[in-house]
């Protein structure tokens, strides 16, 4: 009988304890954001959608091996010097953002942003060509990119590391050590789409 | 079925066996139940409320992951290892590269160690609070979820800042950690939502859910997992320690820097109910978070300087012929990889001991003679993850 | 009713009306106003259930629809949820399950005639006035049950069963708990009892005697059961009947139950203060200012607060310990609370 | 205790049934022949002084292209083609089937790796699940993803895939099939070009470089 009691005893203490804290809670500030108004300060090393900067890219094809998923999709035309970039392009729906692309990349033109929210309503239009359309291929080799104009001197303090074997293939004999360069090409979305970037871009 | 077998199921003391008997109810508990973690099916056969067989179908996760070591190499295979337990995919990764690191015979710097020890241990205890916190949820409590999972957010953002992933990190390399400690904010950071969690949040959730009186009601003398019966179905983790043994393989089966730590393991002790029942369980989860607490304050204290890798990011990783079965106290229990290497970047074999998958077994055997509800509250301090269960 | 028929007396063209006519404009105005009132209150309580809910749990709850605090979220709620399909399960009972909502809304709906709002407003001024709510309130029995049965899901006739089960049983605690005021008042008349309790908060029944405090309490727990709210939200229990009774619900059906849920919230609550809290007295002298209804809805509405304060902070008692707390702690407390009540009214003469 | 003088207690028990003990690289292993597997399982976890009272995995191997030289590579995962059609391996299979058991006790805190192996055309292997409970699962899916067959399991069915599945995924001669319950099971490979063209999407901008998420 003793123990019926404490039974409720200790029922309505414990949940009057319980209730004091819940009740506490309704003068906190509330811990969610807003989400479109507020949104959280990225950090640094978040690893957002992956961007290409097509001016250091050399279709060195290391990202698309090294990629888990296959999700990178790189083509070339020709050989040595005269090989021209055709297609690069990063299907989204595949995407994992492991980041062991942007850590191998030798000439540092793959990187994580830190953009995270791009839906979209089909999944096709989440594969994105980083080619510019009106540009029809872009030149692998470091020489003929220079006699282009598109490098300055690469930076002196930045080594050059070598192209490391990727995880099962060598990678193509044409990868040169690329240096630097100012962007003057921005990428572009899916194919066929005009973007007010387009111009500005290769402009730049 | 006879009403002397129901009598052997442990509620005949109780009274509680109807004196007509009526066909068994077969019942589909799941694949999309609220109260099932995920896609996991129990075919249950029921009479009324009570239960006298259950079947664990699953494998509606499945993706084959075994297959896919097979073609990727070892360090590709690391981001799959965080797809496994996802709520504490630290203690995966740590798991997968203490498993490669002994194939390989690969030796990992100081500091890479603490770091190690500091990211699996506050995955671990994220991992925990979820489990709480849904533990919580089966049995009715939904403000503790919320409370939890606030707190679960800061582990979040503490390891967004030091891996870049919100839950899927990809931190552990063969031979160290991808990044280092990001600034000197970072360990106040850490250190501060430690005290934090240890002076306010866990007194907090124990008022609020522990000692309340309808929880311990419902969990304690519920679904008791005997020592033996844990030991023949394998189980590991706080499942093993809620049955009053102690047994955690940081200490055990050492690996990493945990030997250097001091930290204690604690068992259920029957505190509410039987040893081993659901509430010890349940609390094993909670002491362990205050020891993960204790172990993040330890490892940053004294985290040594120097590198922070022993094998360079773009260096390819390969290991020797031969086999090793590794094992590694992940948040659920003992996560271990048989991995046979075959010289090259590629495993041969990675078979995944996941805790999950050997924990669950046991409500066969446990959830036979319990009420829906009870069965209910076992999958729930079971705390199994159907990613890791299905790999 | 009797002061509703003088306002309609009073009214312009009204004065010629017979008797009858009076009577059946005055009930019609009633239903209606009883209907909308109800309708109202579902919505407003829906969004103060989410709101509550998210300032316990350290969130804001709706914010979006409406600017201000998503006040419009339970009415975008309701459109969405009219413009759902209908769904009747092929293998369902149909009739049964097409009437199950409509006999759980009629009982709780039925039930509000007998609430006092102010004095002399009240639809069905019943000598047996407290008799009649409770018994037009277990039809949401029947209702559940049907609606159990009849969607042929084996979640749902668990959840029926449980239900019936639970609320046949806790209609006894609930009962017995209002006794002593009963034998205070010596009226079953719901404006009897509330009249009773005119002069001030010690004047309130609850704080009467001592025994009728603990009987206050009792009926509170009852009532909880009775509305199937956390912690004993049986009938549906989520993590375990995935949603109990109307798992095969949807569209304006699933609405009438959740409209009855809250309906059922509101009248417990409206019961629980016209029975102990003084109905529509103001506590102070002072609050004798705000009208009567409005401090009876006031009133109403800081009982629903509380309910839902408690749901939100307890987890679920499993269906055993439902009916061990019924039969064996609140049943025998009950009946104390009646013996002890009755005999300090006898000593008090 | 250390492995070896296990595997000495173990050889004396079973005799002719140890087939060897191996040290080098990883782990210590004992190769048992598979009729006495569970003869030797019983032994270990009843003898007081081995006392395995737990099975901490059993895993399911297929041999086939494991070479001692290192020659051999595992087979590379077949996937798709271009087109979505099911790739084809020319390999033949050859190698033997083995389970990997690795043991462990609670009181004496040792463990130990035993392995049996058994040809691609018997595939079958003794069950030990009445040992160990916790090998009943672990001998399922190993039935699953491997083909091995576990004699006088109490409950041999599928595990992780569906009944009707065609094939033992982890062999590593498995061919994908291409369709299973009339489902297509090719992946959908938005970025090559057998889709039907869309119209140009709404303008999704590719992520910028590094512009930060605004607080």
């Amino acid at each position: 009988m003793a123990q019926y009691f404490a039974d409720i005893y200790e029922a309505v203490s414990s949940v009057l304890k319980g209730m004091r804290i819940t009740f506490k809670h309704i003068y906190k500030k509330p811990v969610t954001l807003q989400f479109p108004d507020e949104r959280q300060v990225m950090p640094e090393r978040y690893r957002g959608f992956v961007h290409n900067d097509m001016t250091k890219c050399d279709s060195c094809n290391i990202c698309a091996k090294l990629c888990p998923v296959d999700c990178i999709y790189i083509e070339s035309e020709g050989k040595g010097k005269a090989r021209m970039m055709t297609r690069y392009a990063i299907d989204y729906n595949k995407c994992i953002w492991c980041s062991l692309c942007t850590e191998n990349c030798h000439t540092g033109s793959i990187t994580m942003s830190h953009d995270y929210d791009h839906s979209v309503y089909d999944r096709r239009t989440l594969v994105y060509e980083f080619m510019d359309p009106t540009q029809e291929t872009i030149p692998c080799h470091r020489a003929t990119r220079i006699d282009m104009g598109w490098w300055v001197e690469p930076k002196e303090d930045k080594p050059k590391p070598k192209p490391k074997p990727a995880a099962e293939a060598a990678p193509p004999a044409e990868t040169a050590p690329a240096p630097e360069a100012p962007p003057p090409a921005d990428d572009k979305p899916a194919p066929g789409t005009p973007t007010p970037d387009d111009d500005k871009g290769v402009e730049n | 079925m006879a009403t002397e077998d129901v009598k052997a199921t442990g509620w005949a003391d109780q009274d509680h066996v109807p004196e007509i008997k009526s066909e068994l109810l077969e019942l589909n508990m799941g694949p999309q139940h609220p109260a099932t973690h995920g896609v996991l099916r129990l075919l249950l056969e029921t009479d009324g409320e009570i239960v006298y067989k259950v079947t664990p179908v699953m494998g509606y996760l499945h993706r084959c992951a075994e297959k896919i070591a097979e073609g990727v190499n070892y360090k590709q295979w690391v981001v799959y290892t965080d797809r496994f337990d996802y709520l504490a995919p630290m203690c995966c990764n740590h798991a997968y590269v203490t498993a490669l690191e002994k194939l390989m015979g690969q030796e990992v710097p100081e500091r890479g160690e603490h770091l190690r020890v500091v990211a699996a241990e506050l995955s671990r205890i994220a991992s925990h609070l979820v489990s709480l916190a849904t533990f919580g949820l089966d049995m009715g409590a939904f403000t503790p979820l919320l409370y939890m999972f606030r707190e679960r957010e800061e582990i979040l953002n503490l390891l967004e800042r030091i891996a870049g992933g919100r839950m899927l990190y990809n931190y552990m390399v063969p031979g160290g950690v991808r990044y280092d400690v990001p600034d000197d904010k970072w360990i106040k950071d850490v250190l501060s939502f430690v005290d934090m969690m240890e002076t306010k949040k866990v007194p907090e959730y124990n008022t609020l859910l522990s000692y309340n009186k309808i929880f311990i009601e419902r969990t304690a003398n519920v679904c008791v997992i005997s020592p033996e019966d844990a030991f023949t179905f394998g189980c590991t983790g706080p499942v093993l320690r809620g049955s009053g043994v102690s047994f955690d393989c940081r200490r055990d089966d050492p690996y990493g820097a945990y030997p250097k730590f001091d930290f204690e393991i604690p068992v259920g002790q029957g505190q509410m109910g039987a040893v081993g029942d659901c509430w010890d369980r349940y609390f094993v989860r909670m002491l362990e978070i205050e020891q993960s607490c204790r172990l993040i304050r330890q490892a940053l204290e004294t985290l040594p300087d120097g590198p922070y890798q022993a094998i360079e990011l773009k260096k390819p990783v390969k290991a020797p012929m031969g086999a090793v079965y590794s094992r590694t106290e992940s948040a659920k229990g003992e996560l271990g990889h048989y991995l046979i290497g075959d010289g090259g970047q590629t495993a041969f074999r990675n078979k995944v001991r996941s805790p999950s998958f050997c924990n669950l077994q046991v409500v066969t055997k446990v959830g036979v003679g319990q009420m829906v509800s009870d069965l209910v509250a076992l999958v729930g301090s079971l705390d199994i993850v159907l990613g890791e269960i299905d790999r | 009713m009797d002061a509703l028929i003088a306002l309609i007396q009073n009214a312009p063209g009204a004065a010629n009306m017979s008797a009858q006519a009076l009577h059946n404009t005055a009930a019609a105005l009633m239903a209606t106003l009883m209907f909308t009132v109800m309708a109202l209150c579902a919505i407003v309580f829906t969004w103060m259930e989410r709101k509550v809910a998210g300032f316990l749990q350290n969130r804001y709850g709706p914010m979006r629809t409406g600017r201000w605090h998503g006040w419009a979220q339970a009415v975008a709620d309701m459109l969405k949820i009219l413009g759902k399909e209908d769904i009747i399960p092929a293998e369902a009972d149909k009739g049964l399950f097409v009437f199950a909502p409509i006999l759980v809304l009629l009982g709780s709906l039925l039930a509000w005639a007998a609430i006092p709002w102010a004095p002399g407003f009240v639809a069905a001024d019943l000598d047996l006035g407290l008799f009649y709510i409770f018994a037009v309130s277990s039809l949401v029995i029947i209702g559940i049950l049907m609606a159990g049965w009849s969607s042929n899901n084996k979640w749902a006739l668990y959840g029926a069963a449980r239900g019936a089960a639970q609320m046949v049983s806790y209609e006894i605690p609930l009962a017995l708990a209002t006794i002593p005021v009963i034998m205070y008042t010596g009226s079953l008349n719901t404006q009897d009892i509330v009249i009773a309790q005119q002069g001030g908060l010690a004047n309130w029944y609850i704080f009467r005697d001592p025994f009728l405090f603990v009987a206050f309490w009792m009926y509170f727990i009852a009532s909880i059961a009775e509305t199937n709210r956390g912690p004993f939200d049986m009938p549906e229990t989520e993590s375990e009947l995935v949603a109990g009774y109307h798992t095969e619900y949807s569209g304006m059906r699933f609405a009438f139950f959740f409209l009855s849920e809250y309906a059922n919230l509101f009248l417990v609550s409206l019961i629980a203060v016209m029975v102990f809290l003084g109905g529509w007295w103001a506590p102070l002298p002072l609050l004798d200012v705000i009208p009567p209804a409005l401090t009876f809805i006031i009133k109403g509405v800081m009982m629903v607060f509380f309910n839902m304060w408690v749901r939100w902070t307890l987890p679920r008692v499993r269906v055993d310990q439902l009916m061990h707390l019924c039969w064996k702690v609140m049943i025998p407390i009950a009946l104390i609370c009646v013996l002890g009540s009755g005999i300090i009214q006898m000593v008090r003469g | 205790m250390e492995a070896r003088a296990i595997y000495e207690l173990l050889a004396e028990k079973i005799g002719d049934g140890a087939l060897g003990f191996t040290e080098g690289t990883g782990d210590p292993v004992a190769d048992v022949a598979p009729a006495s597997i569970v003869d030797a399982c019983t032994f270990l976890r009843d003898d007081e002084r081995c006392d395995f009272d737990m099975m901490m995995c059993l895993s399911g191997i297929d041999w086939d292209g494991y070479d001692e030289n290192g020659k051999g590579k595992s087979v590379s995962i077949l996937g798709y083609t271009d087109l979505g059609e099911p790739e084809t391996t020319e390999r033949a299979s050859d190698g033997d089937f083995g389970v990997a058991y690795d043991l462990y006790s609670h009181r004496l805190k040792h463990k130990f790796t035993l392995r049996v192996r058994v040809t691609r055309e018997v595939a079958s292997v003794p069950t030990v699940s009445g040992v160990w409970e916790t090998a009943n699962w672990h001998e399922r899916e190993a039935w699953d993803l491997l083909g091995i067959r576990f004699a006088g399991h109490p409950d041999l069915r599928r595990m992780l895939l569906d009944e009707s599945w065609v094939g033992h995924p982890l062999r590593k001669d498995y061919q994908m099939p291409s369709e299973w319950d009339a489902v297509r099971l090719s992946g959908r490979d938005y970025a090559k070009n057998p889709f039907p063209p869309i119209a140009p999407p709404e303008t999704p901008t590719p992520p910028a470089g590094d512009k930060p998420a605004e607080g």
